[in-house]
């Protein structure tokens, strides 16, 4: 994949940090409004694709790396699970922090109202790690597939 | 009459899918037609949630009067289209191995192991 | 008694059937040291006997794989022809078939229901 | 915090930390993956005994996610089993002491096998992982969860079954008719779920159970369950992806792949007999059943004699076993309205097939861990170019001779126990059935003669000067498969009366099964 014009470029310079900060904001309202870790980390994820062809897989190999994204793939993955664990005082995923009054623990008002953050107990948190695992498990996709392709396409002129 | 017309749709959805899989011989259009019946079998899930009159589970209370709908089909369709997702990137990946293999994407070629 | 099976028309117990082969076993090795004595290792006696004919060498001797059951394939060809050109290998046959065991058995419980 | 009460999910759990966790070791220390992974796996051994020791004395276990109760109190007083459980009676828990025993042997048998090499660490993490969707398809107590059980279980054994695929053409090739294969699957299992969702309004299979009606949906949903959970089994003719994949995939893999489709086999029963039971026309999908089994059974026996393969030739075996559980729990299913012939010979039918299932996954374990010994030696999978190997790999051929013995039903082994028990049964159910599978039987070991000559009798080959005994590994996972098959074999009543007598009554009682989660209502 060879790099795109400048002008394709330049735009990607001024879009990509505003993909990437929609796709956290959708990360973080998981619990308030649509979305939530799945969603937000393929907002991000995207944003990379689109970095990918416009500088081409080669100058993108420059600040995309494949091995700092599993590092974040297998952390976002032990998040959720000892997350999961932390539970276990009463069952596997309990939401212990919910209603409790610390990180995330205040009661949800009945009603109709524009929501609060500080809600929902462990939600926001397995959103979290379940962001960072879609934004790099889906960012070493998009980067595998893209080596695939110059191979299929070098195999194809030869 | 009308509210049967998504089981029309998922029908048409699956059956596509099938023909595409028992008829087409080229690996990516296999990969079409499995998602062609995952997106069937997505919306035959969603249409099932529907329940006429009733609004969408976003409220902790419903409000009086109202049913609201229960949000397990819906939760049900993003984990399949999650989980589909996934399905999609392995099954791409490997057919594009398998054209670093084999060179080529024809069913008919793609069959050293048989007998 | 340990290990014994019930198989509703009568009973299996593998231990009285090591216990038997044992005793058997034992009898027949009885009878064989009975046997000729005159047998001695490494000598004339050791060799194949193939009508007169010498031996081959070891190397050669091998009968490979798919020459084992040769006249059994042979004989059971029209059964094996049809069976083999079944297994295509080809992805649209396994959709396939998947497809029309999935009919079969709809009708079938459809119509005794 | 009391941690007996969480056995059924530490078992699946802590395999799942291991697996997120490998990555990040495998960064440190490339060795310590392999060693980390057996560990997860062993603790998950000795936990799933506690659990089936437990379950054996007392009772099914509940094990609710996330709330204290499984059911959701509504406030009109109506009672709703909502939440996400895994529900354990004695047969789920006894597929799960195979997986758990299959996969540990598996770890220890890859540490030597699979070589150091780049992606060494996502093997054992995805090992791990189809370990954790294998436990989840036998514990789950939902039918969503099992549909996301069993795709993962197709994701991660697609990604193993390529592991070799960086070089070779073939397992990559394999691995897509798998995927193709499991997903349809998986999708029509999903749209089934969806009928059952339509109906019933619930997704729990005890509350499904309890008022299913078997209605012209339910019918359709039945069909589709058991013709796609059938192939995920590999029954004949939905059989060709099995040698494909089984013959493609490393060794260990290929051993644990048995496993995997023995879940798929073990939710046909589930959905069978827990779900519908007698409410369905048990005769008619009785015979339905029966005849998967004898075309299993047959097709896959004289397919295998043909081979040259040596693993194709195993796995053409792995689906005519399969055909023998197919056989007697389809005559078990048959008579289940009929309590006399039940108590006659229905039970002692389904008792075979169900032990057959754990012997199966023994002995094809180990014969299958063999013919990796061979590969991983000599370097080929060609019978043909095989011979004379016995004058090198001493131990190897003691443990074939011990698989072959024993899936060809030779006493006293445990494969002559549990088709014993098959044969007798059957014969009272109908005589032919049970001559074809002692026919089945001898076919199997004709050929079992025939991998036995060709790779391990014969002159010392020139070409296999070098070839030596596998490493301690290897061996020490074949050693341990061996010795559970003489054990079965020579106490087979210890494990019918204690593990498989509950597991087929669990799958019979309807009631015992709702009732463990509808008990409050």
């Amino acid at each position: 994949m060879k790099e795109m014009s400048k002008i394709v470029r330049n735009v990607t310079n001024l879009v990509y940090g505003f993909i990437i900060i929609f796709g956290f904001y959708i990360i973080a309202h998981g619990h308030l409004t649509p979305g939530g870790g799945f969603q937000g980390g393929a907002v991000v994820a995207s944003a990379f694709a689109l970095l990918l062809i416009s500088y081409g897989q080669l100058n993108a190999k420059k600040f995309l790396n494949i091995n700092i994204f599993s590092l974040l793939e297998s952390c976002g993955l032990t998040m959720f699970i000892v997350v999961a664990f932390l539970g276990l005082g009463t069952t596997f995923f309990y939401n212990f922090l919910a209603n409790s009054g610390s990180w995330f623990g205040n009661m949800v008002i009945p009603g109709i109202n524009p929501g609060d953050m500080n809600t929902a107990g462990v939600l926001p948190l397995m959103n979290i790690a379940v962001g960072l695992e879609v934004f790099a498990g889906l960012g070493i996709i998009v980067l595998l597939m893209a080596d695939g392709a110059e191979f299929t396409k070098k195999k194809e002129n030869s | 009459m009308i509210g049967n017309f998504p089981y029309i749709a998922v029908i048409i959805f699956i059956g596509l899918g099938i023909y595409t899989l028992m008829f087409k011989r080229n690996l990516i259009k296999i990969a079409i037609g499995i998602c062609l019946i995952e997106n069937g079998v997505n919306l035959f899930l969603i249409t099932l949630g529907f329940r006429k009159g009733a609004v969408a589970p976003i409220y902790t209370l419903a409000p009086s009067g109202q049913s609201m709908v229960l949000p397990t089909p819906q939760a049900l369709t993003l984990t399949s289209i999650v989980i589909g997702i996934a399905t999609t990137a392995l099954i791409l990946s490997i057919a594009m191995m398998i054209y670093k293999h084999y060179g080529t994407i024809e069913v008919n070629e793609v069959r050293r192991l048989r007998g | 008694m340990l290990g014994l099976l019930e198989t509703g028309s009568g009973f299996w117990s593998a231990v009285v059937w090591v216990i038997l082969v044992l005793v058997i076993g034992s009898i027949v090795y009885y009878i064989r040291n009975k046997g000729e004595k005159s047998y001695k290792k490494n000598t004339e006696q050791d060799k194949p006997f193939i009508s007169g004919n010498p031996e081959k060498a070891k190397e050669g001797s091998h009968i490979s794989a798919s020459h084992i059951y040769w006249g059994f394939t042979e004989a059971l060809k029209g059964y094996y022809n049809p069976l083999v050109k079944m297994h295509t290998g080809d992805i649209n046959d396994y959709s396939g078939w998947m497809v029309i065991i999935t009919v079969v058995i709809l009708i079938i419980v459809g119509v005794r229901g | 915090m009391n941690l007996s009460n969480h056995t059924p999910i530490l078992i699946l759990a802590v395999p799942l930390l291991a697996a997120f966790l490998i990555p990040i070791i495998g960064k440190i220390n490339k060795k310590a993956t392999g060693i980390f992974a057996t560990l997860a796996l062993g603790l998950s051994l000795v936990l799933t005994i506690i659990l089936a020791v437990k379950i054996l004395s007392v009772g099914p276990q509940i094990y609710v996610f996330g709330a204290k109760s499984s059911l959701l109190t509504l406030p009109s007083g109506l009672k709703f089993p909502i939440r996400i459980m895994f529900q354990i009676d004695a047969m789920g828990i006894f597929m799960g002491l195979i997986t758990a025993l299959v996969s540990f042997l598996g770890a220890i048998y890859s540490l030597a096998f699979i070589d150091k090499k780049d992606g060494s660490d996502s093997y054992y993490s995805l090992l791990l992982l189809l370990t954790v969707s294998m436990f989840g398809m036998e514990f789950t107590g939902d039918l969503f969860n099992f549909f996301v059980f069993l795709e993962i279980a197709s994701m991660a054994s697609v990604s193993l079954i390529c592991y070799r695929g960086t070089d070779l053409g073939e397992p990559v090739e394999a691995g897509f008719k798998y995927m193709v294969v499991s997903s349809i699957a998986a999708l029509m299992v999903l749209f089934a779920i969806g009928i059952f969702y339509g109906e019933y309004d619930v997704l729990n299979i005890a509350a499904i159970a309890s008022v299913v009606k078997y209605s012209q949906l339910d019918k359709i949903a039945l069909g589709i369950l058991v013709s796609v959970l059938a192939m995920k089994a590999g029954a004949v003719p939905m059989h060709m992806w099995t040698p494909d994949a089984y013959s493609e995939a490393p060794a260990p893999i290929t051993m644990i792949l048995v496993a995997a489709s023995q879940a798929s086999l073990y939710a046909i029963f589930r959905v069978v007999f827990s779900l519908y039971n007698i409410t369905l026309n048990t005769l008619a999908v009785g015979w339905i059943i029966i005849i998967f089994g004898l075309l299993s059974m047959f097709i896959g026996v004289t397919m295998a004699i043909i081979q040259k393969d040596i693993n194709r030739l195993m796995a053409y075996h792995a689906i005519s076993q399969t055909g023998y559980m197919f056989l007697g729990v389809g005559v078990g299913l048959a008579v289940l309205a009929n309590p006399t012939a039940l108590q006659r010979y229905g039970i002692t039918a389904m008792e075979g097939g169900i032990f057959h299932i754990m012997n199966h996954a023994m002995y094809k374990g180990l014969l299958f861990l063999t013919a990796g010994a061979l590969f991983f030696r000599t370097g080929t999978r060609n019978l043909d170019k095989m011979g004379g190997l016995a004058h090198y790999m001493k131990y190897t051929t003691i443990f074939f001779i011990i698989g072959a013995a024993a899936i060809a039903g030779l006493p006293p082994f445990n494969g002559f126990a549990s088709k014993l028990l098959i044969y007798e049964s059957v014969y009272k159910f109908n005589p032919l059935l049970s001559i074809i599978a002692m026919l089945v039987s001898i076919l199997t070991l004709a050929s079992f003669v025939k991998v036995f000559h060709s790779a391990f009798l014969g002159p010392k080959l020139p070409q296999f000067k070098e070839v030596k005994e596998v490493p301690r590994s290897m061996v020490f996972a074949m050693a341990v498969l061996s010795c559970i098959i003489i054990f079965f074999g020579l106490f087979p009543d210890l494990i019918v009366k204690n593990l498989v007598h509950p597991a087929v009554m669990s799958l019979i009682e309807q009631f015992k099964y709702t009732s463990t989660v509808l008990g409050g209502m």
